[in-house]
């Protein structure tokens, strides 16, 4: 187990590998929003933090097809199958692995994009309290996608399809924390629903996904 | 001898702050890799005399 | 420590394409799967290693006794020969990756990243993977693909104390392996081809 | 003797070696001379206080890294006229350079822009250049790191700094015609150089040559460096096939 | 050429191949982004104009790895390469291609979309024409890209790092035609601008590309 | 129609591998290369098919006469087989398909997708696009991996057809193609060793 981590860790800070990319993409949302937009401070200060949230979703869903696509096109993910390792803690691993590159970074950067978009100073640390705790569920639910659709060549788009549907209440209950707490309300009932989404896929959805990718393997 | 920078001393020292990291990371990690280079090539150098010899 | 299939009829895109195929492997042999090309070959491995189901028939293995390879390699791009191979000597617990690298004559690329290795390298770097499996079962799907001459008698020595160390190998290939002791088996009569066997097969057939 | 000898890794490595203290000590001398003298001998300015020192370091920064991208995309256009080494490794090397001296300029702009305009950051239109400059360089470094192959490395990056040179002007016209911006008139009492009573003026004078320097030794350090990794791989490659 | 402009075009109509998942992803965005930000018609009319141009940025930019990527991958390209079709013909034909399976079927269904954002009545005419002028631009850069980042395994993050800060004037005037279109006001010179910026990229571009293209297959 | 490389150097990966190389292919002969893994057959046949420049020396081949088939076959899995023979037929403006089905034995399969196809059927499919592109010299790199004895005689006589009407073939491979008739080139002996050959070479020697 340790070894798949350490493994899809250096993979993707080896050249070509993608550490970093995903947060580039969320800075370039960052960027290009208000440039389609427009520069006035109020509408983007509004808009600041469901825009986020919608960044660091589509940063997450980019680079979801890498967790399994690669391994599967060169047969790595056959070998795997047919290892000791059993598949959901596999699966586990490399959802956790996608978190550590994508998710964490993306957090930690969230308050400097904060700026550009001018984000109320009393946001900033809801934004990253919503992203630490909501983005692990990204990455599960993401890797449930991932294995649904890894059969299927270059299924990236597809992916896209089938996991943003399931990202919605994620979305809605991160956004929702970010824009009471810069609004100075009370937060608990949408964090705790979102604490609840991450528990839950984080336990159950393991499963599915390993079933799935057995399923592709036939 | 500190000049005194009134309200705005945090503006001011923030950026001369933040400028000191990012040129000394840059500066460290430029080191970094020349003394790697260097350590590589010695080796390498090393080996070819050897090899030659 | 032996492999038992008995009556087996194996499927590939809803066909059945091999059927009441029996055999035993037993410790310290092998055997060599041939048949033309399509005959269902790599399908019948596949379902020996579990990836998929078998159509009908028994398959006997031992838990955790089977190492398969494939057509590819398995291999990551951008780690090194000795990382590669680490990582599977780790996955499958065993800490046989000097052997292995020295088995199959890789300790010179072992810096090299597998990115760069020719066909046939990169091929010799798949095989040694068996090797840091430390697995009793080989089941190998045309092993010596690109492989020189005398990397294809270096493979038949590898395999050949594999024997000897009690394991046993089952090999489908098309071209000579050297190993004249293994037994043959050709394929080509237990293709498909009775109604009553592909009757309830596949989920295509339950449509016919 | 034609400047094209340079561009012969030896020549460069034995040229640069011999300047290169000089280049380094001259950039410690005046950045350390113009900073010291900007930060404790200029009186603060009536109508922006002691911010004003904060133009020591953006000023020169923001002018060195748009120098740093000129530089690479002369090397890039050198190395894909002409095919010399050397050329396209300052252009690698110049690039982490650039993009730190971007950031420099972004982060004091923006902890100035706190107490100015009183907003860290503005979607103005030269801020906004400079953002998206910083994604150039990001994309870049990115693409030197992503490509194994060291001349097809140079061969797309020249293309990519040609390119997007293009596209840089082109941006910086976008973004004009799409906001016009505060950074030069909001708050300042001195943004053209006329207007710059000489007390600021001259250290300032000093910082963009301090910071000149220390790009150009910087470069010269890294493109040393990349020498020096291609000569090791080179060797270590020969070594394998021997 | 035409053969390669259909084959392209049945690779994407088949199975996996992509058909429709721009314009899925296109429509995902356009109804995250209210869920993220909010309902309130005001705000949303407001920033319509902005987020259809990113969102119509942001599909194109998901299929661009298949430009060239998959032919990479399975060896077509040497083949092509050495091919009695000139590598600028091919590029600009999957250019072509790739803007008849995404920005052409985006442009149609823009102003649906518009209608789930508010945009304000007077934008659907511009909304449909900025895309129409606007999309091949983005088609033929990213084609750029993708020959760049084609030797890249998985490159499609890299890409998405290298082709966005091309795509901001396109972005810039595309948004402003729309903007300016929906409050009445004068539209030629982005207009204009837009037309000239597509123009010039499609003539020129292909040169790079193909030169990318060669240096990446050595 | 005749192919003639003079004191040829090839490099991968900036390293300079075969030196010194000349030979000649008059129409109607074959040309098989040899050579243990990693000796530089695959780099030779990408230099001579003008994927990569050469370092050194000299290669004669006639405009639009050569047709290069890699260790990858370049199928479209979502086409049909004969869809895929098609398309190619159509960049090289012949209309040969039918020919190269039956040449190639895949009659039968034109309308199976190619991702259904087994090793060897695929195989045959990427070298039926030869036989669509109507080109005169033949590059090819391991031809006959993944094929059964029957269609390695196949792909022999189909050899021999394209000698017969004045065609020319090179070809590297590790196993008996059955052409008898076929020269043998052992690139072994011009592995590049000298230094001075090495000097101006890749871009990594500029830093030698
Ligand atoms: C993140 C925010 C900022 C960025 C990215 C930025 C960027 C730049 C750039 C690119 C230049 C041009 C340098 C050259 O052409 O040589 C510049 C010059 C300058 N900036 Fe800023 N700036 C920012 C914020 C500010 C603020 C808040 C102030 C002061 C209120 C300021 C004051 C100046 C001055 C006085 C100059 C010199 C003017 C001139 O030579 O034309 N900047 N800045
Ligand atoms: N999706 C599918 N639908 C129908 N038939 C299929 C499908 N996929 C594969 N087949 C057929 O199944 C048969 C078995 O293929 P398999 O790959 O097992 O053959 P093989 O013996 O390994 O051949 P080779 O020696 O060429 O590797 C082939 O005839 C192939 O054409
Ligand atoms: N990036 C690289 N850096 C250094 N050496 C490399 C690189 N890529 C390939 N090589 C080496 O170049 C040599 C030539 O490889 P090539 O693929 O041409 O061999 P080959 O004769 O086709 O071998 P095979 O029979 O195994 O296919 C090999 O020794 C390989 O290891
Ligand atoms: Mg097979
Ligand atoms: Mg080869």
């Amino acid at each position: 187990m340790t070894a798949l981590l350490i493994r899809d860790l250096r993979l993707a800070v080896r050249a070509g590998g993608g550490f970093g990319l995903g947060l580039a993409f969320f800075l370039l949302v960052a960027v290009l929003v208000p440039l389609g937009v427009g520069p006035e401070g109020g509408t983007l200060g509004k808009i600041a933090p469901g825009i986020l949230w919608v960044g660091a979703l589509l940063s997450c869903l980019l680079s979801l097809d890498r967790i399994f696509a690669l391994d599967f096109e060169d047969g790595s993910l056959d070998l795997l199958a047919t290892s000791p390792l059993p598949m959901e803690g596999a699966v586990a691993v490399k959802a956790l692995a996608h978190w550590l590159v994508t998710g964490l970074p993306l957090t930690l950067a969230a308050p400097v994009l904060g700026v550009l978009l001018y984000l109320p100073a009393s946001g900033y640390g809801w934004l990253v309290v919503s992203l630490l705790i909501g983005t692990p569920a990204l990455s599960v639910i993401g890797a449930f996608g991932a294995a649904l659709t890894v059969g299927v060549k270059r299924g990236g788009l597809l992916l896209s399809l089938l996991v943003l549907p399931l990202y919605v209440p994620t979305l809605i209950f991160g956004a929702e924390v970010v824009k009471r707490g810069a609004a100075g309300m009370e937060i608990a009932t949408p964090l705790a629903l979102l604490a609840a989404i991450t528990a839950g896929a984080a336990a159950l959805l393991p499963f599915a996904s390993a079933a799935a990718i057995r399923v592709n393997l036939r | 001898m500190m000049p005194d920078l009134g309200k705005y001393a945090f503006a001011v020292l923030g950026s001369y702050g933040v400028t000191a990291l990012l040129l000394a990371g840059l500066l460290v990690l430029t080191l970094v890799q020349r003394a790697r280079a260097k350590r590589l090539l010695a080796e390498a150098e090393a080996r070819m005399e050897k090899a030659d010899g | 420590m032996e492999m038992r299939v008995s009556d087996l009829a194996v499927q590939r895109g809803g066909i059945v394409v091999l059927e009441g195929l029996s055999f035993t492997l037993p410790p310290g042999r092998a055997l060599v799967l041939r048949g033309p090309n399509g005959v269902g070959k790599t399908t019948l491995l596949r379902t020996l290693a579990g990836l998929q189901p078998a159509v009908a028939g028994e398959v006997s293995i031992p838990a955790e006794s089977l190492a398969y390879a494939s057509h590819a390699d398995g291999l990551k791009a951008t780690l090194t020969v000795a990382e590669n191979l680490a990582f599977w000597a780790a996955v499958y617990g065993t800490g046989l990756v000097e052997d292995a690298l020295a088995g199959m004559n890789l300790r010179e690329l072992r810096n090299r990243w597998a990115a760069s290795l020719s066909a046939g390298q990169k091929r010799r770097l798949g095989l040694a993977r068996l090797l840091v499996s430390g697995r009793p079962i080989w089941v190998l799907d045309e092993p010596t693909v690109s492989l020189d001459a005398a990397s294809v008698a270096l493979f038949a020595a590898v395999v050949r104390a594999h024997l000897a160390a009690g394991g046993s190998a089952l090999l489908a290939t098309h071209i000579d392996l050297g190993l004249d002791e293994a037994e043959v088996l050709d394929l080509t009569p237990f293709r498909a081809t009775s109604r009553a066997a592909r009757q309830d097969a596949g989920f295509q057939e339950a449509f016919l | 003797m034609s400047i094209w000898e340079y561009a012969n890794p030896k020549k460069f490595m034995a040229l640069s070696g011999r300047v290169l203290p000089w280049v380094a000590g001259l950039a410690a001398l005046t950045l350390a001379a113009g900073l010291v003298w900007g930060f404790f001998l200029t009186p603060d300015d009536y109508k922006q206080g002691s911010t004003v020192k904060i133009i020591y370091i953006h000023v020169p920064a923001a002018s060195a890294a748009i120098n740093a991208w000129a530089v690479m995309l002369i090397a890039s256009l050198v190395w894909i006229v002409r095919r010399h080494h050397v050329s396209a490794l300052v252009a690698k090397a110049a690039a982490p350079v650039g993009l730190t001296f971007t950031l420099i300029a972004l982060v004091t702009g923006a902890f100035w822009g706190q107490p100015m305009w009183g907003t860290w950051w503005a979607w103005d239109p030269r801020l906004t250049n400079f953002l998206i400059f910083a994604l150039f360089y990001l994309g870049y470094i990115a693409l030197w790191e992503a490509v194994e192959n060291p001349d097809t490395a140079a061969d797309l990056t020249g293309v990519l700094c040609i390119v997007g040179s293009v596209f840089a002007l082109l941006s910086r016209y976008a973004v004009l015609f799409w906001n016009q911006g505060l950074h030069q008139g909001a708050s300042l009492s001195m943004d053209a150089q006329e207007n710059v009573s000489d007390v600021y003026w001259i250290p300032l004078v000093i910082c963009i040559a301090g910071f000149e320097l220390l790009f150009l030794a910087l470069v010269l350090v890294r493109a040393r460096t990349e020498i020096r990794t291609r000569r090791a791989q080179a060797l270590m490659a020969r070594e394998r096939l021997a």
